[in-house]
């Protein structure tokens, strides 16, 4: 038998809710309570809402760069909703939505993009790691974390975002082979909007589905219209229980888009089409839930508008809790560094200096006295 | 003579490199249509194609790693890596081969590359958008580590870097890209690497300095009313100690000033040098002005970490008084 | 339809000549013209030869660490034989025979091993790259090499190897993808010996095969028995002809075995089975040619002896060029470090020294004459 | 008490603080049946079994990065990487995580990673397998960085980093692994980070170094027939400033001595705080004697590179005659 088949696989694609209002009963139906489904839908519309305010801070001064999640609140959500509470939740900077309803504090992901590392300061009772901003490198600390899990011969998995984008890093390669190889339970959640800021998606991975990249490393991998609230569950549900079960990683593709610019400090209109944008609009996570809602009796207009207004008041509240909080202070980030101050740190601390000369017997003796508190603190 | 801003002394390089020499060609993420996430490149894809202008994947080590192998087929690629906190992942690329192909293989490969990162804080960015890591190339052998401070270095100093015959890393001071614009030539000229450059002569004390402090110290001389030579290193590696011996044999006080955290910055290797050589000449230590040894806060207290006017100046006056 | 299909694919494996002598004449007649055929035995018989005796240089502390290519000699060779000899062939260190049959000198490769850089300076017209110490970094060379060639409009292609291991290095991913998703031409060929050092191959891909990492590009792949010189020409002589047809990668996963240590600093014994070794043994792709000429009555024994005694009187005169080469000097690895040598290194060079002090007038003087020649020598 | 060399001492206090704590696990390429290519932790996984010594796959990125997953989770991972010509492709991981971790989340994650890596040239190795890049996690805030330069300090040193709530790059310098032993105590004892050793105290000059050089500079120190205080300085950060600025304003002069490259090197540094610390005191330069600014070459021109005691004693010479 000179030629011989090596392998031999497929990929399936999910989807329950289409944007055309057709709902797969066989594999949506009872997925969702009607109670939790509501829930569900006011935590996209308060992440909406959310976005559309941060973009107004942004542009009116309040608040720097920022990367609107709209359109791409599903993936994230739906994985929250059925992971355990206290797995791991490794993101990038688009699974606010998720992170909210794991409880994280709105506040936390406005204070990190006003330029403040207490919004990274998270309780660890949420399992979610802070927003990793240099791209694709979050995945090994996922992986790292539910290797933890297994060390300790605990139940608890990885769930890890990242983009299209992301996927063309050398270290999700990594992760990916390391979490296949180790058996380590990590869901690898890809969310492929098409864009990786202008870079169209063929650019960063130009095989027919992003799913695929999974097959490198004999992973169970799955496609999802990220759009729909209803197939990623269903889909991020099976996955973790898999996962879970074998204690080894899944894949599964998220198909979804941002509505948004990339940032605020970008222009989505320099590089995409608007056709493509409109028809994108057709296929919103939220109206998606909306229409569905409406069709089954179980939304009004006065439920919505109670919605919305609910929403609008939490994300101000956020942004008041936010913008109220006091000014960092230069001893943050000095003392921040290591668990004990180092003492040539101290005295720069001290003398808010770098050179020798300004570092006078009294500046010495302030850095020694703080360097002493610092000390203190940790014993 | 055009009265540009840096951005637009770079691009303008870039134009007349590209024009001159169908070898030079540019690689990244987001450069062609987009121009760039600082719009630098704008409008070159439109004006050289996607073929000399091309959008990468979202890889580092895959961009410096492939300018590599383009490098040593003999065109003269100029990389782009978004911001400086993303160099990391073209670590190795960078110091395993772009700095050792030439010595590995005694001249049988070369790899005349350019890789273009905008450096340094100021500008309110997130994290890992304000970093200063020249150190760190300056002390990989094989390398060439370039920073401009004006629109005039910027270009010359470009073309000079895309024409020299091994790899440089040619940081762009993000925070002053449009912070001012003087005259520069229209034609073509180059500006050596390795030559530093005396922005203001003085007697009593010299500032070296490099990138956007440059500004910093400018204004600090200002403020202080002394006759104080600044000397804009310009190139960080090679380094022109000749041109900073000099002035300190004159002045015998010398501040040294960066953005990089101070400890292993290359302030350091400017104060061993300076005591190497003009150690009978000085008449106080060599003061270092520098980031601190911390990473790099946030936005909220950037202004707070990096060197500014004031802190040169209490470096000046405590130097002046030693 | 809520479940569809998203990708469905198919890897196969080819095998002509086995290691029963089993051969396929469909595919394998006139494969290899019968005069290349005793070439390429030679080229291999040679390698193994070479390989014995560097073993033993090593041993009497005449050279140092050295990797054996033993018992991989087919895939390199074989794709060594059907490229254009102006492709780029881009290795690792276990290529040593397809290298040899390109014409790169035995002694270059010595040199390396030796310790000199003078191994490495390879005259261009080999379109061979130096053997590649950090392991998964090469590929992306390949990948911009063969970039350059589409840049220029040439036809030339890459044609990159390396190891099982060297798959789970980030840099192995970003070549894979840049050459799919930018169109490069690029022949990937995994050479899979089941060992990374002692990591057994599933540490680093527990997949079902290698073959299959190139399905996350969505590029072409096959898998082929690496110690069938007839199926590596075959599958080589295919990739590369699709390669620079469609301008686009291809991958090959060529399985094979090292026979040897990992290198001479190695002790395979400590995490190997002897058995899988001479299980291997029996699959060795040198006697798998030498029974098949034999059984076709192209060889006999004494054409064995001649081929065996030329082999040694080659590998000793290359042993004999590399040990007989000039001491190397200092100035070379000054010289060797940028097209004009610095000023402050000329002073390094001259005076043998990092410290001022030592520096004094007389070598200073001889560092700007040094430095004044170097100028000189390149204008 | 065992007289034990470098790696018998490292093995040793991986046992123990493995025995003592099970968060500790060591993960890495070839470590576990191979017991690691320099055989430093043979024996370790027929010990512990697989699930505390981790054969990885082959990618140092990967290794470091789910290494700060595990110490994220609470865990002490020790990983190790081959050799320091391979810490590039986790540089990223280094220094855009381990290193930022703790202040990014202003202490909510920490990351308590001790990576060791064999380090430095001399064993006659192929390419990268002789470098010294000590300098570069130096002038990366947030990292601890620890060379031992023998089996007493080593075992010491490492039982240090382990216990350290933060990221401790240990360089176990490969020339010395099993060039000499000596008396090392069974029972598990720690050396505070951030000290210097004096290896020999002396009114005439100081050496300062760190790592193997400090065997040849010992060697010189007999040869040279002066009084010289050698001091090394273990950790390269913290560093012991205070132990050298003693030393030098009792002598007066100074000679540093490193592997690495001179320029940016660590003696860079410490020569710059010599002069910022002891300016009055100093009657000569500080002298630096270290790698060249070349790649280091290969292994048959490596003796020329590497500071010897040779140079080492021209150094002093030179430095005692000014
Ligand atoms: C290592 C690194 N390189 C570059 C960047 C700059 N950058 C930020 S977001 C981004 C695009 C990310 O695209 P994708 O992963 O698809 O995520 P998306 O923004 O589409 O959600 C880039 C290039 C970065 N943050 N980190
Ligand atoms: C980046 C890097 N990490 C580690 C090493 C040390 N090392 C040399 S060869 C090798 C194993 C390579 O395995 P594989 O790629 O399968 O090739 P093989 O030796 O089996 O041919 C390792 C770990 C290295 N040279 N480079
Ligand atoms: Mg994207
Ligand atoms: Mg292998």
């Amino acid at each position: 038998m000179p030629i011989t088949t090596a392998y031999k696989t497929e990929i399936q694609r999910v989807s329950i809710l289409d944007e055309h209002g057709n709902f797969d009963e066989k594999l949506g139906k009872d997925l969702i309570p009607d109670a939790d489904l509501v829930r569900l839908y006011e935590a996209m519309v308060t992440c909406r809402v959310l976005d559309e305010i941060a973009f107004k801070l942004q542009r009116s001064g309040r608040m720097g760069t920022y990367p609107q999640n709209m359109g791409q609140e599903a993936p994230s959500l739906g994985a929250s909703y059925v992971l355990n509470k206290d797995d791991w939740i490794v993101t990038c900077y688009r699974e606010n939505c998720g992170l909210f309803w794991r409880g994280v504090p709105m506040e936390s992901i406005l204070l990190h993009w006003m330029g403040d590392e207490r919004g990274n300061a998270m309780p660890r009772e949420h399992f979610a790691t802070p927003i990793a901003v240099p791209i694709g490198t979050q995945m090994l600390h996922a992986t790292g974390l539910a290797w933890a899990s297994k060390y300790r011969g605990e139940k608890r998995i990885s769930c890890t975002f990242f983009g299209d984008g992301a996927s063309s890093e050398g270290d999700f390669h990594e992760a990916c082979n390391f979490a296949a190889n180790l058996e380590i339970p990590v869901v690898f959640v890809c969310q492929n909007n098409f864009w990786a800021i202008s870079s169209p998606g063929k650019v960063n991975c130009s095989a027919p589905t992003l799913a695929q990249r999974a097959l490198a490393y004999g992973m169970p991998t799955i496609q999802v219209d990220g759009n729909d609230l209803f197939a990623v569950v269903k889909v991020m549900r099976d996955a973790a229980a898999w996962t879970r079960e074998h204690g080894k990683p899944h894949f599964v593709e998220a198909v979804t888009y941002r509505l948004g610019d990339h940032t605020t400090a970008d222009d989505a209109r320099r590089y995409r089409d608007q056709a493509e944008v409109e028809l994108w609009k057709t296929r919103d996570p939220i109206t998606r839930i909306y229409d569905y809602m409406k069709s089954r009796k179980l939304w009004d207009d006065s439920k919505e508008a109670t919605t919305r207004e609910r929403a609008a008041v939490n994300a101000n509240a956020a942004v008041a809790t936010a913008e109220g909080i006091a000014e960092p202070h230069r001893q943050d980030y000095f003392n921040a560094m290591y668990a004990e101050l180092p003492a040539d740190l101290a005295t720069q601390l001290a003398t808010h200096n770098t050179h020798s000369l300004g570092q006078t017997e009294e500046a010495a003796h302030v850095a020694t006295e703080a360097l002493a508190k610092a000390h203190a603190s940790h014993h | 003579m055009a009265t540009l801003n840096l951005v637009q002394a770079i691009n303008l390089a870039l134009i007349q490199e590209m024009e001159k020499d169908d070898r030079v060609l540019l690689m990244g993420e987001d450069i062609g249509l987009n121009g760039g996430v600082f719009r630098v490149t704008e409008g070159l894809q439109a004006r050289f194609g996607k073929e000399r202008v091309v959008d990468t994947p979202l890889a580092e080590s895959g961009i410096i790693g492939t300018a590599i192998g383009l490098a040593m087929a003999g065109l003269r690629p100029i990389p782009e890596i978004q911001f400086e906190g993303f160099l990391g992942p073209a670590y190795d690329q960078i110091c395993s081969h772009a700095a050792r192909m030439r010595s590995r293989t005694r001249g049988a490969f070369t790899v005349p590359l350019t890789i273009r990162v905008p450096v340094g804080g100021g500008i309110h960015a997130p994290e890992l958008h304000s970093d200063s890591p020249e150190a760190i190339y300056a002390h990989t052998p094989g390398l060439k580590v370039v920073m401009p401070s004006s629109p005039y270095d910027a270009k010359g100093l470009l073309i000079s870097a895309i024409r020299d015959p091994d790899p440089v890393i040619y940081f762009e001071p993000k925070r002053i890209y449009r912070a001012f614009r003087e005259e520069v030539p229209e034609d073509e000229y180059t500006l050596p690497i390795g030559k530093a450059r005396t922005v203001s002569e003085g007697n009593e004390l010299t500032i070296v300095s490099w990138g956007a402090s440059v500004v910093q110290c400018m204004q600090a001389i200002e403020n202080s009313g002394r006759d104080i030579e600044l000397i804009d290193l310009r190139t960080i590696y090679p380094f022109d100690i000749d041109a900073v011996e000099a002035s300190v044999s004159k002045t015998g006080r010398c501040v040294v000033v960066h953005e990089a955290p101070l400890t292993c910055g290359f302030g350091a290797e400017i104060s061993a040098r300076i005591m190497e050589r003009c150690f009978l000449h000085l008449e106080a230590p060599v003061q270092r002005v520098a980031g601190f040894d911390t990473t790099m806060p946030y936005y909220k207290l950037e202004l707070d970490y990096l060197p500014d006017a004031a802190r040169v100046g209490r470096a000046i006056e405590d130097c002046l008084a030693y």
